[in-house]
């Protein structure tokens, strides 16, 4: 940014924030090891390499269709909360009568606030006390989309903290109405909360333990819990088998994305 | 003279019907349920029925006396606002590395940094108790530096989860505040610099003051994230490192406890939100500077 | 017409299901069916949940936690005429008045590394009294049942009985330091990473571990064995009490038992099962040894189950 | 006709009144500037006109309708912003395209104009930067060329050219003053530089402390300003304070600590007034008034001198001398103006 | 003595070439001012010699000493950014107080200080206003006083009085000078304001597209122009194309498509070259060079008039009149100027 000539603070810094990526990666880079271990175990040190989980977990279709259920939670989790956690944001935000934004944020919070397991009992209580129980294939999906929900509305919440408002005023001078405005001039502005709220949604749907254990419709299992149940089980590198196709697939939708849309586009 | 153009006043247009579809999902699937519960908390227990048809405040008198309950409860806070403060010493130099870098690996890097929520949290937590553990990867590899001879105890301790949580929780403070970073005009914290004062003084004094709302979503996100965090604190904190979620579960799973158990989720969603809201009193007076 | 749900565990517990039992049962009654994965605690809150409309007609799960169940009113008696397989079963294995019944049975011995032990120990006695083991010790946690079990046997053992809690904690609190785990394969991923030596644990998961080739050895103890006992009921809300009576039959089936025997090393229920010659030798519960299987009372246990939790959480951790 | 009616507009923020009863009417196609003092409140007035800020009290009226509380896209405006606002995210060519996309402009249609547009803000060949790729001078052309690329009815420019260099502001005053005529834009032009409105407007409107001061075409404001303050702000000039003895014809004579002195002025004074002339029409010779003083300072302006001179009195004048003017700090001069050339007005 | 020295300063943006071989040298204390068109680097310029960009070539030097590579807050400087760059999350007065802080001022000292120079900048009252809470102009002048407020060694001004009224403007120009000169400042202004340049620069530095056209003090520059471009950008003035037939004395003869012109102008020249006259030193008279022309068109500027006229041979002129000319388009003028207020350069 400067002109100035490297610091021993910049050499400093430097070293800090490689490490703390080294930290962030190191454990995702053993799970990916792991998977290619030719041992029994899923531990260290690894006894030679093999692709043998990878052929486990291929034979093995209850992974393949947790994995497609979990995908298709945690998808319609992410756009239905990108579409209403960004609307609830820019309400509070923008429009809510001053008395009222605090409280609306603490309750648009609240699904983060109040114990995972709770809600899952509570709303299996109440699915089953309106008659549809464990046999609507919707009640894990709204379990999701509630816990999830927060993640997209602060998000979104702080990106329109950030944003300069006379970039607004600019689109609607130039005859473009509210919703044009929002499309073309906010919505860019506050992409990168939107997408870094929907990712969030994403992955913590991927991870919802106790409310996929409880509202799950029967007959049908998400990847934690199929993960967990195996693991349970079976001590074995499929789980990291499992972990390192994830992580696979991620990384190519990742890479895909940058190369058309460029993460770049998450900054400006 | 002037016919009036019957329309909505500047900026009124959008008004509550954009909160409306947030307000069916948590009033509908949120409120609406949690109200049966909190009724549920109230009831006696009974061993011959999920529980009794009497009314009794009991169960909260019984877990807001209880020293053990206490103890669970000062263990979460205090692993969770480590687990924050950490998370924001450590993601706020990667998040400002990140806004600035001309990297071209850049995209390398923001992979890296969401690399932890990619994994999912089963497994994740498994590779930690693979690294954790007495014989793991930590302590061979600090015992290969010479910088222990006894391994150091990180599982079924508040350290193990300690350390899980931050990795896990990273990317929730990073990513806000990165956004929040880039959204800064980098002259401001030219002008700073202009004005004589060292990076250090014009980050604190400029820079940190206008990322706050980065922040404020961040400590947050992940403060609420780690008191609520129940598989890693169960798999990776055994008894010692148990958590009020850990409880909460076993009051609620283990041992079927449903109305005592409510009553101490709901003790324990009480207490998180008064954090919060303590918070956010404490840190009125810095936001209420910012634009 | 929704398919029948049979309810069981995840892993290689589905895997069984889905591939074997599950076209079998279908095969041999004509019912079309579904497994649904889970625990017997996740069972306990659907059903418990689902008040006057239960999600299952049929409850698997540890018979102490089936006992809680029982006790609020959620199964009704079997009709011992639909199960005829039932009258082959070992003793013990039917609850009185015909309110369920296990069907699945794996016995919990004593399990070591034989890399780390010098001396294996011979009873439950030794845990206390070999200092080789201090510091080394497993026990599971007080959610699980093994801990239930391994509790009231050492009331059993040092107190007035199998009820004297007080004794059963002071005791165990003598074992401390040791490690705790909340599921078998916990214990076993413990034994493997070396941070727990010796510990109680089910022949399945000792057994699995030594297919693959760990070092770990298991005995049956002098005092005897126990056991997780796979409890079977039917729900009194349940949507098809014919099914689950059909399938706890089919599951009772001698040839199901085998191959539940050869899957998961457990010890067949009916008398009648024929355990292959691979397996036979390393399940030494079988046959006249399933009286050693030291079982306890449950319907009375669960009014102070969480009270006995609670104690452990406090005073132990 | 009257396209745009402010009809006393008030303005408060908080408990601060920023906008006092502003009237104006404003003509189809009229120019008028808006001048004033910084922080008079042009920007609200423009503001509240587009419909950004809901006033607190009159109305505003577009083409006869009632449109106060109207939206802003519904008021057919374009608008440089004093701070730009450009979008962050959208190149120079997409920044000017949105305007015209809005209206569902041809693409064929809508790249001609932008490229007419950006060839006449000098910006041919930026088409394809983002604002944070362009000098400060660029950027304010882009937000020139934005709201005139859509040729609206009406045009709110806040110091649209401040950050342009003469020459450029030549160019720009030109292009958009053609434009503007063009088409028949109605402008209201917010500028700090006098010279700028005097040459452009059709009308002239100096607002102070949140009123309208005086409102009419440029020479009547240049030439009879109603107020010490409207004499102060628009151009150099110089005041007495005198006091109306009598009438000669068409003049006043008004009685000064420097001498009576003859003007002309509004109709009626009496009493206390003060009297302007600017530095211009004072010129070395005796003329109908004539005073003497003495150089206290001169100043190189380039194209000529400016001297700051004492009167006996102790009355200040400020005139202009050629560049290369021989009167150094010291020299006495003599200093005549016309009668025609002073003015009175009420003090 | 030199206080700050640029030498050969070349700078990138990506594969463009912004800075090209800038070279400078200032004296302690002394006033420069750096004028171009828009866009031809002058921000680039203050951003290298303030440190926010690295060179891409070239070293400066601060008091004698190697600075290329330091801190920015190893130079002490002020600078007043042109988008301001006011921190948003404090007042005014928090503002001003930062560089105070830094420089360790004690309290007392620090909140006189703070209220001088918020009375300078006509400020007083506003301390505790938010950025966000001031006009455009208001805040430029909060920009202003926060870097004037720590008096440092060397003041980056970028385009600071660009948003504010003329008789504002006239008073900062005034207080910044003041204060400039009273403690010695070197500063670097950037205007695109000529005349504002001509009145307050010790020299002056035109740039166009990265490099230094010319360099000088403002009556070099003004009359004495080394190319087309400086006199095109410095004021107003009407050039023409000739060629040098010889030499009268210190004047150059020289034939143009409307006659032979005595000028004076830069030594050594011959061929091809221009001419140039400033608009104010045409007069209506015959002078030692004459030309005849008809008005095209007149321009009311509030002080005088423009002509602007054509010669039989096509070339064009501006030149000023007064307010109340009776010179009406089509009218036949005659145009005189003496040969030393004329001025030839290489074309
Ligand atoms: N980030 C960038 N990438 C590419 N070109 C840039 C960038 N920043 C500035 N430029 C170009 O560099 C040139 C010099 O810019 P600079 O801001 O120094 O101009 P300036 O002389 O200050 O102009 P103005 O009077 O308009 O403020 C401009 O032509 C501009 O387009
Ligand atoms: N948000 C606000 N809160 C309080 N006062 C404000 C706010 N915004 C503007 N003001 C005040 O309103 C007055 C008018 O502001 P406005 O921006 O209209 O001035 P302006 O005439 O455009 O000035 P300039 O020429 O400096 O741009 C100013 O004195 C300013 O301090
Ligand atoms: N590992 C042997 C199987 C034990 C099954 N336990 C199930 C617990 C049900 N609550
Ligand atoms: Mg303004
Ligand atoms: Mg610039």
């Amino acid at each position: 940014m400067t002109g100035a000539r490297k610091t021993l603070w910049d050499h400093v810094f430097t070293l800090l924030v490689a490490l703390i990526y080294i930290f962030l990666i190191a454990p995702i880079l053993l799970v990916v090891l792991l998977s290619f271990s030719g041992g029994e175990f899923l531990a260290l040190p690894m006894e030679g390499v093999s692709l043998r989980w990878f052929e486990a977990l291929f034979s093995n279709s209850r992974f393949y269709e947790a994995a497609v259920h979990s995908f298709s939670l945690a998808l319609v989790s992410a756009l239905v909360n990108g579409v209403i956690g960004t609307l609830a944001a820019i309400y509070v935000i923008r429009f809510a009568p001053a008395h009222l934004t605090n409280p609306l944020r603490v309750l648009m919070s609240a699904p983060l606030m109040v114990p995972e397991i709770l809600t899952a009992i509570a709303l299996l209580f109440f699915f089953f006390e309106v008659g549809v129980g464990n046999r609507w294939s919707m009640a894990i999906q709204i379990g999701h989309i509630l816990v999830t929900f927060p993640y997209v509305f602060l998000n979104v919440a702080s990106a329109l903290f950030n944003f300069d408002r006379s970039q607004e005023e600019a689109a609607r001078s130039l005859g473009a109405n509210g919703w044009l405005t929002f499309r073309r001039v906010t919505l860019p502005a506050i992409k990168p909360g939107v997408i870094t709220g929907c990712l969030f949604a994403f992955v913590i749907s991927f991870d919802i333990f106790n409310i996929s254990l409880l509202l799950k419709s029967v007959g049908k299992n998400t990847l934690p819990l199929e993960l967990f149940d195996y693991l349970r089980y079976n001590f074995d590198p499929t789980a990291a088998a499992v972990a390192t196709v994830s992580i696979a697939l991620t990384f190519v939708a990742v890479l895909i994305v940058d190369a058309t849309v460029g993460l770049r586009s998450l900054r400006f | 003279m002037t016919e009036a153009v019957p329309l909505a006043p500047p900026r009124r247009l959008p008004v509550w019907w954009m909160i409306l579809p947030a307000v069916v999902l948590l009033g509908g699937f949120l409120i609406l349920p949690y109200a049966s519960i909190v009724v549920m908390s109230f009831r006696e227990a009974s061993t011959s029925a999920v529980y009794g048809d009497g009314f009794t405040i009991g169960h909260y008198t019984e877990v807001i006396t209880d020293p053990f309950v206490w103890g669970i409860v000062w263990r979460t806070v205090r692993t969770a606002a480590i687990v924050t403060l950490v998370t924001l010493l450590l993601g706020y130099p990667v998040a400002y590395h990140l806004a600035r870098t001309r990297s071209r690996w850049a995209s390398l890097l923001y992979i890296c940094v969401i690399s932890p929520l990619l994994v999912g949290l089963v497994v994740r937590t498994f590779a930690w108790l693979i690294i954790l553990s007495n014989s793991g990867m930590a302590n061979s590899a600090l015992k290969a530096a010479g910088l222990i001879d006894r391994p150091i105890l990180f599982l079924n301790t508040p350290l193990g989860v300690t350390i899980a949580l931050i990795h896990v929780f990273l990317p929730f403070v990073i990513l806000p505040l990165l956004g929040n970073l880039q959204a800064i005009n980098p002259e401001v914290a030219m002008a700073g610099r202009s004005l004589g004062a060292s990076r250090m003084r014009t980050f604190f004094k400029v820079t940190l003051p206008l990322s706050m709302p980065g922040i404020q979503a961040g400590a947050i996100l992940v403060f609420v994230l780690s008191m609520s965090a129940y598989v890693t604190p169960a798999m990776l904190g055994g008894t010692k490192g148990r958590t009020m979620a850990v409880l909460v579960v076993q009051y609620l799973v283990d041992n079927f406890r449903w109305p005592a158990g409510a009553a101490l989720a709901i003790f324990m969603a009480v207490l998180t939100v008064s954090i919060i809201v303590l918070y956010l009193r404490l840190t009125a007076r810095a936001m209420r500077r910012l634009p | 017409q929704q398919p029948f749900v049979i309810p069981t565990y995840g892993g290689t517990w589905a895997k069984l299901w889905e591939e074997t039992l599950v076209p079998e049962f279908t095969s041999a009654t004509g019912i079309q069916s579904q497994i649904d994965v889970g625990l017997g605690k996740d069972f306990v809150s659907k059903i418990r949940a689902g008040g006057g409309a239960a999600p299952y007609s049929v409850f698997m799960g540890n018979e102490n936690i089936a006992a809680t169940l029982r006790a609020e009113g959620f199964f009704e008696p079997l009709d011992m005429s639909k199960i005829p397989n039932a009258a082959n079963l070992y003793d013990g294995l039917i609850n009185t008045g015909n309110n369920g019944l296990r069907a699945i049975v794996s016995p919990i011995g004593l399990a070591w590394r034989t890399d780390m032990i010098q001396t294996p120990p011979k009873a439950w006695t030794d845990l206390w009294e070999n200092p080789e083991y201090a510091g080394q010790i497993g026990l599971y946690q007080i959610g699980n049942t093994g801990a239930q079990l391994f509790l009231r046997l050492a009331g059993r053992l040092f107190g007035s009985g199998d009820t004297d809690i007080d004794t059963a904690f002071t005791k165990i609190k003598e074992l401390q330091p040791f490690t705790q785990a909340s599921w078998s394969g916990e214990v076993a991923a413990q034994l493997m990473r070396g941070d727990v030596a010796i510990a109680p644990v089910d022949w399945t998961e000792i057994l699995t571990l030594q297919d693959k080739g760990a070092p770990v050895e298991i005995i049956v103890p002098e005092e005897g064995v126990l056991s997780y006992e796979q409890s079977f009921n039917i729900v009194k809300t349940g949507p098809d009490k014919e099914a689950a009576h059909a399938y706890i039959n089919f599951l009772l089936d001698p040839k199901i038992q085998s191959i539940l025997a050869d899957t998961f090393y457990v010890s067949p229920a009916n008398r009648e099962a024929v355990i292959s010659e691979a397996t036979s030798p390393r399940l030494p519960v079988q046959g006249e040894a399933m009286s050693k299987i030291i079982r306890f009372e449950w319907d009375n246990y669960i009014d102070v189950a969480a009270e006995v939790a609670d104690r452990w959480n406090r005073e132990i951790g | 006709m009257t396209t745009l009616r402010l009809d006393r507009i008030n303005k408060f923020y908080g408990t601060l009144h920023i906008l006092k009863d502003i009237d104006l009417d404003i003509a189809q196609g009229e120019f008028i500037s808006l001048l004033g003092p910084s922080g008079c409140g042009k920007t609200t007035t423009l503001r509240c006109i587009a419909g950004f800020e809901a006033v607190s009290g009159g109305s505003i009226a577009f083409g006869g309708r009632d449109m106060t509380r109207a939206m802003p896209e519904q008021r057919d405006l374009g608008m440089v912003f004093q701070s730009y606002a450009l979008f962050p995210h959208m190149t120079v060519a997409e920044n000017l395209s949105f305007g015209l996309e809005v209206r569902k402009i041809a693409p064929a249609d809508r790249e001609r104009r932008i490229a007419q547009t950006l060839e006449m803000v000098r910006l041919t060949g930026y088409e394809k930067r983002f604002p944070r790729e362009l000098s400060g001078g660029q950027q304010q052309r882009v937000a020139l060329a934005r709201a005139l690329v859509i040729e609206p009815a009406v045009l709110l420019l806040d110091e649209p050219l401040a950050n342009l260099d003469a020459s450029l502001r030549d160019d720009m005053r030109f292009f958009i003053r053609d434009l503007q005529q063009r088409v028949g834009i109605t402008t209201i032009y917010v500028t700090h530089d006098q010279g700028e409105a005097l040459v452009m407007s059709d009308r002239i409107v100096v607002m102070n402390r949140g009123v309208v001061e005086q409102c009419g075409s440029p020479r009547e404001i240049y030439e009879r300003p109603q107020s010490l303050m409207v004499a102060d702000f628009i151009g150099q000039s110089n005041t007495l304070t005198g006091r109306v003895t009598g009438r000669e014809g068409e003049l006043y004579v008004i009685a000064t600590e420097d001498g009576p002195l003859r003007t002309h002025g509004a109709p009626g004074l009496a009493g206390e007034v003060r009297v302007m002339v600017r530095p211009e029409n004072i010129g070395t010779a005796p003329g109908d008034n004539t005073l003497r003083g003495r150089v206290v300072k001169t100043t190189y302006l380039g194209a000529s001198c400016l001297l700051n001179i004492e009167t006996a009195a102790g009355s200040r004048f400020t005139t202009h001398a050629p560049a290369d003017s021989p009167l150094a700090p010291g020299s006495e001069v003599t200093m005549g103006f016309a009668a025609h050339k002073a003015w009175a007005f009420a003090a």
